[in-house]
């Protein structure tokens, strides 16, 4: 038998917004695939390149970084300063093969329980529609 | 956009007489927020619409105001009132503008006043209205020949259908409401 | 600002009339010393080194196709802890790019260093370069200068850099003072431009005439730029191909033994201690077995695509392209290659030049409240 | 933490009574927070966004300094304070002492689920059979009698809707934790008499009543009523009104006075009505209209079971009370409703739209048609609906509604892509605050059409799929089609606002909102008593968090004048091991939830796996945490384990989250050791795969969140937090009303404050003003404060001065004061900018060149000293937003046509004949200021309004001309009659603005900020609003934002019970998730410095080091990501620990 793929889809999320997002998803009882591991961290703007790129070396699927909206950003600013980080590092990783699938920044204000649902449905599906990642199976790290 | 066609000086030093001010007083709270004019059916038929009126009326341009048909056209229906968000009493306002046009006798008010006078002067005479008197008072009244003949037709398709008489019902008393009038007359004076 | 002033040649041999400029230079009571690629005793090297007496400038050799350090990490040395005094230093454009980078993570300053900076004929690589002084002993700097000048190979053995060869800034725009090489007549003078007030100041106080723009110069700029430019794109399409995929980056970082020397030579990697080498990267024994039980093997030592990704992301907004990492590789992975490829879309990404000025932020410091609204969500 | 004695009552747990309740909980009181719904947040909870930033900002009310004292969490999750005692569904119902020693009595509504066994898994909601309205979403959607309040909040305990139930027990046998409390047994005791002369009525109620199992008996008049009365208790009285012999009424009255607790329900026929309604003022609980429908009553019998009795009551005593139960909206469905509302489905009013567009609305957040559910493309937003509206009886202005609805196009906007088109029709744009008029820029810019006119009326289209708008512009009457109308419903008092001024003897204003003293926004007629955010008329959230600290100041400072202490009470704190030395051992439990988790996993490998890790310890199963048994046994687990760390696993880890405290005593440990997970998730395997695969597959998911956690675990920051001494004292720099107002609030808590006033004398702006426009006297106020300021010895008066230089930050300032001759050192904890604004310089409108154009405060001081004689003029006008609206200067000054206003009526007071002209953009007469507009329309006071592209224009004469001659004409369009209009005018006075005066130089050695037009820049403006983003520095008044002397006053208030907080202790202690340096790894690039925020970096002048300030620090990791090589880390996550994460999340891939 062959098994569909399963990405593996880690999720840095921000402690004030989308992690109450994907709270209220779960306690909403909104149905999403579980193919997500959520770090929650306590602003987007802590999420170290380090992290993702261990994440996607380690062989994650997909990385999916998200925070609070532009303006509600319990630190001021972290958000838009991750939003330049990501900008570096989808430059950088793109050279490299990484699909822009597999690197995601979104926006996810803490009312939005749905909105993080159907963000991972939406992932999980490109991601299965790529393929795995090929670090998957390879030693790289 | 404003056609500013005249612009209008506006300083105390006017020395007109102070007829609007008692209607001032009373619509001074008008904030020109429109309403009137949107409940108005008339409106379009007016060359003012009523809250341009309003403010010409707040702005004391009493020349202006006599001038426009806009009150002549006011069928009473009391929607601008009932809808005024400042509960203001415009439809009584328009009828004082009536009241003030007939007694300024203002060219532009002129065929209305006659209008109305000769129509209750027939009510006067016959208690209820007698058409033709009525419009032969008002044609007399307006001193132009050619109101008869643009009214010739409908009067003869009334004729014929039996709407209207040309002889004055004599069964019922004459001046039944004389001393009504009277009263009215008295009271308007007094006032 | 671009004023031109000229100095009148002594005699036929170009490096002696530079020394006798340079020399001008330190004569002046407000510099203390002279930062200038010197030949020493030893080895037959060239190596920059920190000259107060003027007579010692015998030694100077700024025209010598060595390029052993990036010298604004010596600039560094001089400056970081604050100097009480006015130095000038004699550098290639791309040092003092990266000199413009440690200035804004205060790692540098600019007050106190009065830049030289001279056209750029390119360098070799260290081992190259002690071939080639070995085919042309005695006049090595000389011969390489007139050969490049009239565009012909300086050797028959040996390239100059890789990094030289696709290096399309040429020209010191940071210099307070440049001396220009390319498309000036040579015979007729040395062709000095005044970049700032300083630059104009000292060449007034050293007795330089005023000149007319050499004619020429802009044309044999243009083409000399569009020519680098057209070897640097193809060189950008190479790699690119070469590292595409992860597995490919790897095979290309295959030789990496994370001795770390790349960014020790690095102007722009700036840390007292690299992060790979802290306990942040002083993995527990048992995560070893851990790694290696989840894909069956682990490459050791481990961090090592991990570690050049993560210096991409660090420095490549900040790489000036002066090719000391791959001088510095000992297993010769091409890194300047892979460096200049990524850093020139990485700071084309944030409209950022490396080293252009100092007034503009590195980009990661800085954002706006509005911008790559491209990047967020997960719409394709 | 410190705590101190005392303690307050806030009633309303919105935004504002939030806000107040973090004041005083901060500053060490125990608080208790009622709100008489089942959940805090008020309104904001429904509201996902907030203008200006079209978002949601509200955990930025959290505390900044000594954060952990608050949990670290979205407040729509919920609030905890140690010292913050939150009691919902609760209202109280009497209070009753004086300032310091209120005794409050509380009424808790049950709710039937016992909060303890409730996790919240909504199995009850599935099984009741009862749909009501959903008021959470404003109608728009349906949920059941058993309900979770908000979505969000934690815990998410069900609760129930007594006057929906029906008690049919439906949800009780699913509750998996027999949490639902609706035994039957207890209603034989409840005894109902039931009172009627028509035999049917009696025979009917008992069956209804006696099948519920309640004790019925019957009466067949009232005589016999009592007659049952004085010889037995009842609880519950049905009484008909309508009887033979005696009235209900007067049965009514006999009744209560046999037993004065008995509820009486009235039952009365459709035509008395009124008389119903009547006899709850004398004492009956409720009525019910006859016919009766079982459905509906028997809710309401149950009501009364449920909530009778004392056993809800509690008696708060409390130092203060802080009243901010805040206000109703009108119901636009009242009176002639011309728009609609109620008829058509797709008018809805703001709420309802807020709701239509919430990710947890009805809709999910897609923009669709209530009607039909289909797109909207076209949508209009209808102002001051029961607002300005004298015949909604509503001569005010509701302040807010301009900007929500500014927000909301712009959200309708942007949630369709710019699809949908917007359009507000409104009277006066209101941008009166410092933001708003670029907030409306932008919003224009973006799209969204404003359309100034008054909406006549809604009607459906002809083909009835959309709606016909009709409304008139100064072109005439249009009408216009549009899918959605959305009604800018105005404010109306809270329900509860009369009782509170009965309660209290407050006073209410003409409009039934309870009236603040002269002055003051929030201090009442009743010492102790304080008003918080629109319980005294709406605000919008800056102003609602400035009123509510204002109140807070006020009630800090009675409970501290009545000696409720603000010295430390010593706690039991840290009476935990210190185990920050040693290595983590690890215990994990797992809950076998009843045996449910059992055949989904294979637990001995897990359990194998999981003791692997050698941190682990220990790896136990206990089954059913939930039950009270299953609890206790964990907790004798616990007992004696010489583990450092507890990880519980569970089904439901929110539920348990308050029960982290229980765990860690019983383990002794710091509760951060604690960490409860959930490891039941909804995507268990599934599929066709072999059940092997299942459970390898499960297995694996448990697994991996055990070993996150326990990776997470290892590296919490157990090092005991860092203090820092702490100067007692203030400095406020600023000598006017604001600056007096917070040196006296400060002092009267009895700390220290340094004044330094640059002028001669105190009072500011106070000195030239003379009246404001309700009359109140302005020097008398000026006098008496000033007086009370030079009496205080803690407050030290620094007259001709100013501060020359102020080095350190939070806690440990310290300022060189200049007077001039010399230079005085203050040390200080907390430095207030209360430096003021002046009015704005102008070069416009002839400004300059005629002593006859003057500018507003000319106005007032020529009025004052007798040089303006208003009998000697026959003609004044007035031009508003001169220079002011638009750029540079692009911010409104709020205060300009109040003044305006109370020059013009000041004018046609002293002389009726004079003629008075306001040339203005919009009128920003918000709030109760509105009725002065229509006082000055109702006085013949004329207004033109002007746009900014087309400004009047003025001549001033030559100097030299004829005297005779009208000193200036001014020319204007007049867009009603659409004309040209000449004004000559004898005086032209200029509303300028106000520019703020701040002390540039001081601003960056204090880390704070500037905003563009020269003001202080807030922390955050609505939420953080007295405040800079560096701790310790705060600033009031007109250095703030333009704003009355009554707001300058509560903005002072707001300020001082910032710095009180920060001063009120010896030390302050940092928080644990804090940024630290390590020193021997740095080099001093100094990146770091320029991403914080907070300005909570600084390199130390002796060492050259870069370090942090660990009051100013917030822990947000900027500067841990830009530092490349690790030499800037978080006290917490490291990014080992980071890495552990990932390896666990990755772990069986």
């Amino acid at each position: 038998m062959e098994e569909e793929f399963e990405p593996t889809i880690i999720a840095f999320v921000c402690n004030w917004c989308t992690y109450t997002a994907a709270d209220l998803a779960g306690t909403s009882r909104l149905i999403y695939p579980p193919n997500v591991r959520l770090i929650r961290v306590m602003c987007t703007g802590m999420v170290d390149p380090k992290y993702i790129i261990k994440a996607l070396l380690d062989g994650a699927d997909a990385v999916l970084v998200s925070g609070c909206h532009p303006g509600d950003c319990h630190y001021i600013n972290g958000n838009l300063k991750a939003r330049r980080r990501m900008r570096l590092l989808k430059e950088i990783l793109s050279g490299f093969g990484i699909e822009p699938e597999r690197l995601r920044l979104t926006w996810i204000g803490a009312s939005d329980g749905i909105e993080f649902a159907n963000t991972i449905k939406e992932m999980v599906a490109q991601v299965k529609k790529i393929g795995p990642n090929s670090c998957k199976y390879q030693m790289v790290i | 956009m404003p056609s500013a066609e005249i612009s209008l000086t506006i300083n105390t030093q006017e020395t007109e007489e102070d007829i609007l001010g008692p209607l001032q007083e009373e619509l001074s709270a008008c904030i020109q927020c429109g309403t009137c004019t949107a409940s108005c059916r008339n409106a379009q038929l007016m060359d003012f619409t009523p809250r341009r009126l309003w403010r010409l009326v707040l702005m004391g341009q009493t020349e202006e105001v006599f001038h426009s048909k806009t009150f002549a056209l006011c069928s009473a229906c009391y929607y601008c009132t009932l809808r005024c968000p400042r509960g203001l009493p415009l439809t009584d306002a328009m009828n004082t503008l009536k009241q003030l046009g007939a007694k300024k006798n203002v060219a532009e008010y002129r065929p209305n006043a006659r209008f109305y006078g000769s129509f209750l002067e027939s009510v006067r005479r016959h208690g209820r209205i007698n058409e033709m008197e009525f419009m032969r008072r008002y044609f007399i009244l307006m001193k132009n020949p050619a109101i008869p003949i643009k009214f010739t037709p409908l009067g003869i398709r009334l004729l014929r259908k039996g709407k209207i008489s040309i002889f004055p019902d004599k069964s019922k008393t004459e001046r039944p409401l004389d001393q009504f009038f009277q009263r009215v007359e008295e009271l308007e004076r007094q006032q | 600002m671009t004023d031109w002033y000229k100095i009148d040649r002594q005699g036929d041999d170009l490096l002696t009339d530079i020394r006798q400029f340079l020399k001008s230079v330190l004569e002046l009571d407000s510099i203390r010393a002279l930062l200038v690629p010197s030949r020493l005793p030893m080895k037959n090297n060239v190596m920059p080194a920190l000259i107060s007496r003027p007579e010692l400038l015998d030694e100077a050799d700024p025209l010598a196709p060595a390029f052993a350090v990036n010298s604004a990490k010596n600039l560094s040395r001089l400056t970081r802890k604050g100097l009480d005094a006015n130095i000038a230093a004699v550098l290639r454009p791309c040092e003092i790019r990266a000199h413009v980078e440690l200035v804004k993570l205060h790692q540098s300053a600019s007050e106190p260093v009065v830049i030289i900076g001279l056209d750029c004929l390119g360098a070799f690589s260290n081992r190259s370069y002690q071939a080639f002084i070995q085919e042309n002993e005695g006049a090595a700097s000389e011969a390489f200068c007139k050969a490049r000048l009239a565009g012909a190979e300086p050797s028959n053995t040996v390239e100059i850099s890789s990094a030289c060869q696709m290096c399309e800034q040429p020209i010191p725009e940071g210099a307070d003072i440049t001396l220009a090489l390319y498309g000036v007549k040579l015979d007729e003078g040395l062709f000095l431009q005044a970049r700032t007030e300083r630059g104009r100041e000292i060449l007034d106080k050293i007795g330089a005439k005023g000149a007319k723009a050499p004619e020429e110069r802009d044309q044999v700029l243009k083409q000399l730029i569009k020519d680098r430019t057209e070897r640097r794109d193809q060189v950008f399409e190479e790699t690119a191909s070469a590292v595409n995929t992860i597995k490919k980056l790897s095979e290309y970082l295959a030789g990496c033994v994370n001795c770390y020397n790349c960014r020790v030579a690095c102007p722009a990697c700036y840390c007292r201690e690299c992060v790979f080498t802290t306990d942040v990267f002083d993995h527990e024994p048992l995560q070893y077995l851990q790694w290696t039980e989840r894909k069956g093997v682990l490459k050791m030592p481990t961090d090592t695509v991990f570690y050049h990704i993560t210096r991409l992301v660090h420095m490549s907004t900040a790489c000036v392209g002066c090719g000391q990492c791959s001088n510095a590789c000992p297993n010769d992975i091409p890194l300047t290659e892979l460096f200049r490829t990524v850093a020139h879309r990485t700071q084309a990404a944030f409209d950022y030049q490396a080293g252009r000025s100092q007034d503009e932020p590195p980009p990661l410091l800085v954002f706006k409240e509005e911008e790559f609204s491209e990047i967020v969500g997960v719409g394709s | 933490m410190a705590r101190k004695s005392g303690s307050a009552l806030v009633i309303g747990a919105g935004i504002s009574g939030i806000r107040s309740a973090i004041d005083l909980a901060e500053t060490g009181y125990h608080v208790f927070l009622v709100d008489k719904a089942p959940h805090i947040g008020g309104i904001l909870e429904q509201l996902d966004h907030q203008f200006p930033t079209n978002r949601c900002g509200m955990c930025k009310l959290l505390p900044a300094v000594e954060p952990d004292q608050a949990s670290q969490q979205c407040l729509r999750r919920g609030l905890f304070h140690d010292n913050i005692e939150i009691l919902t569904a609760a209202e109280i119902t009497d209070i009753s002492g004086e300032a310091g020693s209120f005794c409050a009595t509380l009424h808790q509504h049950p709710t039937l689920v016992d909060p303890n066994r409730c996790m919240g898994c909504g199995e009850c909601a599935e099984a009741c059979p009862v749909e009501v309205k959903d008021i959470f979403n404003a109608g728009l959607s349906t949920r059941k009698a058993i309900y979770r309040p908000a979505p969000q909040s934690l815990p998410g305990t069900y609760v129930i809707d007594l006057s929906a139930c029906t008690h049919c027990g439906q949800c009780v046998p699913v509750c998996p934790t027999g949490a639902i409390r609706m035994a039957t047994a207890d209603r034989q005791k409840f005894k109902i008499l039931v009172v009627d002369d028509e035999l049917i009525v009696r025979d009917s109620l008992r069956a209804l009543l006696a099948d519920e199992g309640f004790s019925v008996e019957m009466a067949e008049s009232g005589e016999a009523a009592l007659e049952r009365l004085t010889s037995d208790a009842f609880h519950l009285m049905l009484l008909d009104i309508k009887m033979p012999g005696m009235e209900g009424v007067d049965v009514l009255k006999a009744a209560l006075e046999i037993q004065p607790e008995l509820q009486v329900v009235m039952m009365t026929a459709y035509a008395t009505i009124e008389t119903a309604v009547e006899s709850i003022k004398t004492g009956a609980a409720d009525y019910l209209v006859k016919p009766f429908e079982e459905a509906s009553l028997l809710p309401q019998i149950y009501r009364f079971y449920e909530e009778g009795g004392n056993g809800g009551q509690r008696i708060l005593d409390v130092g203060a009370v802080i009243i901010a139960a805040g206000c109703r909206y009108f119901d636009p469905a009242e009176g002639k409703d011309v728009f609609g509302y109620g008829i058509y489905p797709d008018v809805v009013t703001h709420l309802e739209f807020e709701r239509l567009i919430s990710g947890t609305g009805p809709f999910g957040g897609r923009l669709v048609k209530p009607s039909d559910g289909r797109p909207v493309q076209k949508i209009a937003w209808i102002q001051c609906v029961g607002s300005r509206d004298l015949q909604t009886d509503s001569d005010f202005c509701s302040s807010i509604c301009c900007m929500s609805a500014v927000k909301e196009a712009m959200l309708a906007r942007a949630i369709s892509g710019g699809q949908v088109e917007t359009v507000i029709f409104y009277m006066d744009m209101r941008v009166f605050e410092k933001p708003f008029q670029q907030y409306l820029d932008d919003a224009k810019r973006s799209g969204v059409q404003c359309q100034r006119c008054r909406v006549h009326s809604v009607s459906a289209s002809e083909d009835k799929a959309r709606l016909t708008i009709r409304y008139v512009d100064t072109d005439g009457a249009h009408e216009a089609l549009f899918d959605l109308a959305v009604l800018s419903v105005g404010q109306r008092p809270a329900e509860n606002a009369e009782n509170f001024s009965e309660m209290l003897e407050l006073e209410l204003n003409p409009w039934g909102y309870l009236a603040p003293r002269p002055f003051s926004l929030t201090s009442t007629a009743k010492p102790g008593v304080f008003l918080g955010g629109a319980v005294a008329g709406l605000t919008d959230i800056n102003d609602a968090v400035i009123r509510a600290g204002a109140a807070a100041c006020g009630a800090s400072e009675a409970i501290h004048k009545s000696g409720g202490s603000l010295e430390a009470v010593e706690s039991a704190d840290d009476q935990v091991r210190d185990i920050s030395r040693e290595e983590p051992n690890v215990l994990v439990i797992i809950c076998t939830c009843s045996d449910r988790l059992k055949p989904l996993i294979d637990m001995d490998a897990l359990l194998d796996r999981i003791q692997a890790d050698p941190s682990v310890s220990q790896c136990l199963q206990v089954d059913g945490l939930c039950s009270p048994d299953g609890w206790a046994e964990m907790l004798e687990e616990l007992k004696g384990k010489p583990v450092n760390r507890v990880l519980l696993a569970t089904c439901a880890a929110n539920a348990y989250a308050h029960k982290r405290l229980e765990v860690s005593d019983a383990a002794g440990l710091p509760e951060k050791a604690v960490q409860i997970i959930d490891v039941f998730f909804s995507g268990w395997f599934a599929g066709d795969a072999s059940a092997k695969e299942q459970t390898h597959y499960n297995t694996g998911h448990v697994e991996r969140r055990l070993k996150f956690a326990i990776a997470g675990l290892k590296g919490i920051n157990l090092m005991p937090a860092e203090k820092i001494d702490v100067y007692q004292s203030a400095l406020v720099v600023g000598g006017g009303i604001a600056g007096m107002t917070a040196a006296l609030a400060i002092a009267g808590h009895g700390f220290r404050v340094e004044l330094v006033e640059k002028t001669g004398q105190l009072g500011g702006n106070l000195n030239w003003l003379n009246r404001t426009i309700d009359g109140a006297d302005v020097a008398e106020l000026l006098q008496s404060t000033i007086s009370r300021v030079n009496n205080n010895p803690l407050i030290n008066v620094h007259l001709n001065s100013a501060v020359a230089d102020i080095q350190g930050a939070i806690g440990r300032f310290q300022s060189t004061i200049d007077d001039g001759e010399s230079a005085h050192m203050a040390s200080h904890g907390v430095t207030i900018l209360a430096t003021g604004g002046v009015e704005g310089p102008t070069e416009s409108y002839g400004y300059g060149r005629s002593p006859a154009v003057m500018t507003q405060k000319e106005f007032e001081t020529g009025r004052a000293n007798g040089q303006i004689d208003p009998a000697a003029l026959s003609s004044v006008a007035m031009i508003q937003c001169v220079d002011c609206r638009e750029p540079p200067r692009n911010y409104c000054s709020r205060i300009c046509c109040l003044s305006a206003l109370k020059h013009a009526l000041y004018l046609k007071e002293q002389n009726p004949d004079i003629s008075v002209y306001i040339l203005y953009r919009d009128m920003m007469t918000y709030g109760f200021y509105e009725t002065y507009y229509t006082q000055a329309r109702r006085k013949g006071i004329t207004f033109f309004p002007y746009t900014v592209e087309a400004k009047p224009e003025v001549t001033v004469p030559e100097e030299n001309s004829s005297s005779g001659a009208p000193a200036v004409r001014i020319t204007t369009t007049d867009p009603i009659i659409g004309r040209s209009i000449q004004i000559e005018a004898d005086l032209l006075v200029l509303a300028t603005g106000i520019t703020p005066v701040l002390p540039g130089e001081l601003m960056p050695k204090l880390d704070a900020e500037v905003d563009a037009h020269g003001f202080f820049k807030e922390a955050d403006f609505k939420w953080r609003p007295v405040e800079s983003l560096a701790a310790g520095v705060f600033a009031c008044g007109l250095a703030l934002s333009p704003r009355s002397i009554d707001e300058s006053i509560a903005s002072a208030e707001a300020a001082a019970m910032r710095a009180v907080r920060m001063i009120s202790c010896q030390h302050l202690t940092a928080g644990r998730k804090i940024a630290v340096v390590r020193h021997s790894l740095c080099s001093g690039c100094q990146l770091c410095m320029s991403v914080c925020p907070y300005g909570a970096r600084e390199i130390d002048p002796e060492s050259g080091r870069i370090e942090v300030n660990p009051l100013k620090c917030q822990g947000c990791g900027a500067c841990a990501v830009i530092c490349p090589n690790s030499a800037t880390i978080l006290a917490e996550g490291s990014e080992m620990e980071m890495f552990e994460m990932i390896d666990a999340a990755l772990g069986s891939i």
